[in-house]
């Protein structure tokens, strides 16, 4: 099978259902680049990151639309246009910037369907990269998926694989709710095998990516990759897990989750945010709630400090949960 | 602004505008009563006052065009030609409601008549609307879209991003702003900076004009350019439309902000109703008679909607945690 | 004691301090209100509860701050000012606003002194009313405190009772770090004993509200009367609890409630919000990793459901957790 | 816009100026070089090309006055008066950096220079100097506060906001435009709509000019009758300076959506120091050694900031956790 790019795997998603569906529009800032600029050059940027690059060139301006600095306006407006019938996918240049627009999302493009009395769908699909790891600094490299897991009506989707990211990308442009597409900035360049043409992952369907018998480990984006770095050194010592990946956590596979436990007895969860009301947390309580009697040992849970993102390198590369972390805890929890 | 009645305005449509300000008029006063019942829970904006602005703007639209509203919605909704009943039925959180009693007075939607939804968030609706205008722009069916908003609103950021994205997109967008002077107990005179909210508007690079809110023909000809420069495709306007609430914020206001008689002198000398009739009987344009079987038309057709919504049964439990999804 | 409203408590909390420290400020929509009205009478609102009312009167329209409905520029200016040496109350009028300010609450304000290394402080209270049960529907209704506990560099307070009300209040504007304190709308006419002068309640320090053996109950504002409600019910058939306030969600005094769960060995968690990555799993997650071998039964959660607020009457009763459901839930975790 | 040197801008100013300009410029052009070594992380954005914006504010300002800034920030800093050498060790995340190296280059403060931080959200800034403003009218001691931000910015909500609440509350806030042509790759005449930021300010009510950003002189005259303005209580001002970036938005951007030649046409015919430096010395205010001399005395001090930051060590692991509260 071919392998693309993190970033590409997206990419050719965006491709393949704007082709297939004239509904699908894309909006946000620099999604195209070059508009007003002085060299007449359009497609200049094609993202910040390269994600809808060439997208402009065979779809157009009126679908592939740039934005002002109006993250507020970019969401609402695609929001409204999926009530008005199109299947929008804005981009947030950084999840981080959820904080000038949060309102078109949970209180509106969230509730409409709710409060309308089911007479209406949103199919709003927001993009927004994510993940410290890149020394962007406290405002640009957070991992806020957990705030918005937390809203009702909203689902969200955190690939680990370029596979998982076109496949999820597919499902979710598909889907009449609004979803939130997380994209780890450190899996860009990551390269996987992606079939060319069309596959959907289904949402709410978690990924075992490796089977075991000692422990569950649950890993979301990023931490997928470090987990099995861990797991790597620990199968030395004939230490095996299962490893899953939820990738979407709303809806949440816990059913995946509980059937682990109930075989491992022990559970090890890997989430690069900070650990109050997390997804690491909101797993955690739901295992001590619906699976308590399978549990062998206290869940460990790897998370972020509660701190904001520091800047410095070495600060920031002890800020995110690492393989040497993941593979402590996972030696803790095999002693309690 | 003009004292004449455009010529372009045919007999029914003269029957239709005012019965859908009487009848929104009818639905407001007579919910100022039955709010006393207690049977209407929350707040409960009313529209009173300013029905000429909502008329005199969908007058010009079809189902196929959309308009955002807000917290203050009923107006706007019945003038786009929602049911009635179903809107009581809403308000009142019963089975039947047009959102099923789940969203309230704040939230009424009528998917099927263009509109996308009261908002019970200051400046949520406005960028709605402009994704609305990106929709009609590529359906190419010449639809087109309008926000309202209050004096209040222009203060939240949201609706400038919305404007000045419907600028650069140019969007099928109208923004009506209905400057009631106040943003619940404070008045536009303080929160306003400039006090010119077509002038901001002027701002964002589009045409803005400032009518006189209780005069339905001056707003409906103010609509009518806005709307037809929208449906050939040359982009947004604003309409700032001056009037006034002839009630308080939500129902419970005490209104210490307010002069003792300001509402009693603007009901007897510049009631947008009073102003219609005057100058279509006036002008012989249409015979009082008619306007006053209008009246009491509408009158019974309030009274059966209140009687419905009194007798109605509450929402099924279930529907508790129905429609959060689509796919489940 | 003198016997007074949870709102009174509140507005007395605010003229002491205003009283004592000229640096304190009030700023937010209505909080007087009659600004530019045509009755020339300021104080039309006191904030739309009531709770500011009067002090226009004595600090004047320089300390008293009436505002544009400009959320960002409320909590901004909040922010700015606490920067430059104030230490501004800014009231948010319903805590569902926090999506149109969110950004100056968890990137600006919670992330300056950590960004900053240091060397600032940021000593702003947003006061915002939140919950159910007044027919406000799915926008004026939640109780979000979960999605802002989860922000490192805030802290978060949420009283049961006039009397910590006013106690955390006072706490909240003498501390140098950001806080965030939430009042029930449903709790502002509820009476309690109330001194009339100066005391604080400590952040990070739960009340133990009853002591029993059976079953450790924790639960949040609104939720606490109601699980007194049920305790009530099972006290006749001798069925006794710890009931936990934890009065601020960050920092949380996990240490109480690990504590009485090593004594009861059960843990029941009762928040209004949806349960997804709330404080309820957060609880339940802590315990399961740092108190899991006190537990003998699964922990129970008693949640709103993952749904918005609905408007009807009958409707928003069922969504909100009262005690019946608590009660049930204590009884089941006593059977497991 | 004014030819002529204005005549309260004494010798001793005229050299500060210039090496406050200068410095900011060899900072930048230095970064721009060193951060091929791959030893600075992250964004990093230049300022060179806008100095006579930030400086010619600054000269109005003492260290009882307050700036926010921006992601662009380092051109603000300097001329405010912060310390070069911490700034260069904040850039490069080393321990002594201004923030300890915890915040970096899109996030330098230095509160003893007034400097209350660079901000990595666009709009992120105004509402802080609202907020600053509101503090300094209370103190009664004169002070201003400003607001850098971009084109860009302009169509953030959260900046009309703050526009709007400083007209209301009368505080003494400037709100400054750099209007560089570009919002990251996307140009300003396509994303602003009217093009006329200093008209949007006008809409909300304030006094707002536009001047030639690369005139220091020109900038230095906008800035002290806004600056005068605020300090007599009379409330805030917008100043809109167009100006051009020399390198691309930040380190790495290839400019595709720049014309090849803009930018070396810009450095060639239109530098603010170039002009500068002919304007003094073409009317005999300063001799050009003198100048000269400061470019020597810049050009060392930079290299020894880069020195000792390349050879700083980093921040302790243990900062990883302090300061998220000042109480734990
Ligand atoms: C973002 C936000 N802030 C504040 C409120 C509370 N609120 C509801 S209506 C209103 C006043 C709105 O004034 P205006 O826009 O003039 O509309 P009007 O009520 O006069 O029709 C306010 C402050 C809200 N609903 N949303
Ligand atoms: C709220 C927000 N949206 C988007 C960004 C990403 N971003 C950083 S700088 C920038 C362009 C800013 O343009 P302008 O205001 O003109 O400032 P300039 O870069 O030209 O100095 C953008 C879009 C951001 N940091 N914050
Ligand atoms: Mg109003
Ligand atoms: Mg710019």
């Amino acid at each position: 099978m071919p392998q693309k790019s993190f970033r590409d795997a997206i990419n050719e998603a965006l491709f393949l259902e704007m082709r297939r569906d004239p509904r699908v529009i894309v909006l946000g800032e620099d999604v195209s680049g070059g508009a007003g600029g002085t060299s007449g050059q359009r497609d200049a940027a094609g993202g910040i990151f390269g994600v809808t690059k060439g997208l402009i060139h065979e779809f157009g301006a009126e679908r592939v639309i740039d934005t002002p600095i109006s993250e507020s306006a970019i969401v609402g407006a695609g929001a409204g246009a999926a009530l008005a019938g199109l299947r929008p996918v804005a981009e947030l240049m950084f999840a981080d910037f959820v904080g000038v627009c949060l309102d078109q999302i949970y209180n509106q493009a969230a509730k409409f369907r709710y409060m309308f009395g089911g007479k209406t769908r949103c199919p709003l699909v927001i993009r927004a990269s994510m993940g410290a790891g890149m020394g962007m600094g406290a405002q640009h490299s957070q991992s806020i998926y957990a705030l918005l897991t937390a809203v009702p009506g909203l689902k969200i989707a955190v690939p680990s694989t370029p596979y998982d990211a076109k496949g999820l990308l597919l499902s979710a442009i598909r889907d009449d709710d609004p979803v939130v597409f997380f994209e780890h900035k450190a899996l860009y360049p990551r390269k996987g095998e992606v079939p060319d043409g069309d596959y959907t992952v289904p949402f709410g369907e978690a990924a075992l990516v490796r089977e075991g018998e000692h422990v569950t480990v649950v890993a979301i984006a990023r931490m997928v990759g470090f987990a099995e770095k861990a797991l790597d050194a620990l199968a030395k010592e004939g230490i095996t897990a299962d490893l899953i990946d939820p990738r979407t956590t709303s809806p949440l596979d816990a059913d995946t989750i509980y059937e682990s436990v109930e075989g491992t007895g022990r559970l090890v969860i890997v989430d690069e945010s900070p650990p109050r009301c997390s997804i690491a947390a909101d797993i955690a309580g739901l295992v001590a709630t619906n699976a308590f009697h399978a549990l062998k040992a206290p869940v460990v849970q790897v998370t972020a400090p509660h701190a904001p993102v520091p800047f410095a390198r070495e600060l920031e590369r002890a800020y995110v949960p690492g393989p040497q972390r993941i593979e402590a805890a996972i030696r803790q929890v095999l002693k309690d | 602004m003009s004292t004449e009645v455009p010529a372009d305005l045919t007999r029914a449509q003269l029957l239709d505008a005012y019965r859908r300000m009487k009848t929104i008029r009818e639905f407001e006063e007579r919910l100022h009563v039955e709010i006393q019942s207690g049977q209407i829970s929350g707040f409960t904006h009313l529209y009173a006052g300013q029905e000429a602005v909502a008329v005199g703007l969908c007058m010009h639209l079809t189902d196929a065009d959309y308009i955002v509203s807000t917290h203050r919605g009923h107006g706007h909704c019945i003038a786009k030609g929602c049911d009635v009943d179903g809107m009581m039925l809403e308000i009142y959180g019963r089975a039947g409601g047009l959102c099923k009693g789940k969203g309230g007075s704040m939230h009424i939607a009528d998917f099927d008549r263009g509109m996308l939804g009261a908002n019970a968030i200051v400046g949520g609706g406005p960028p709605l609307a402009v994704g609305a205008g990106i929709a009609a722009k590529l359906a190419r069916k010449g639809a087109v879209t309008a926000a309202f908003g209050g004096d209040g609103s222009s203060n939240q950021g949201t609706v400038f991003e919305a404007m000045n994205l419907a600028v650069v997109l140019k969007t099928p967008t109208l923004f009506v702003f209905e400057d009631n002077g106040y943003s619940e107990h404070t008045g536009a005179k303080y929160a306003v900076g400039s006090q010119d909210i077509a002038g901001r508007a002027r701002g964002f690079g589009m045409p803005a004009v400032r009518v006189d809110g209780i005069d339905f023909f001056a707003v409906y000809e103010a609509m009518g350019e806005a709307v037809a420069r929208a449906r050939r495709g040359e982009g947004p306007s604003t309409i700032e439309a001056t009037c006034t609430r002839y009630f308080g914020h939500f129902e419970g206001d005490p209104q210490l902000y307010r002069a003792k008689d300001e509402v009693q002198r603007h009901r007897e000398t510049m009631d947008c109703l009073k102003r219609f009739r005057e100058r279509v009987v006036g002008q012989d344009l249409l015979p009082a008679r008619e306007l006053d079987s209008i009246d009491s038309e509408v009158l019974g057709r309030i009274d059966a909607a209140v009687k419905k919504a009194q007798a109605a049964p509450p929402p099924a439990e279930a529907e508790l945690t129905t429609d959060v999804y689509v796919s489940y």
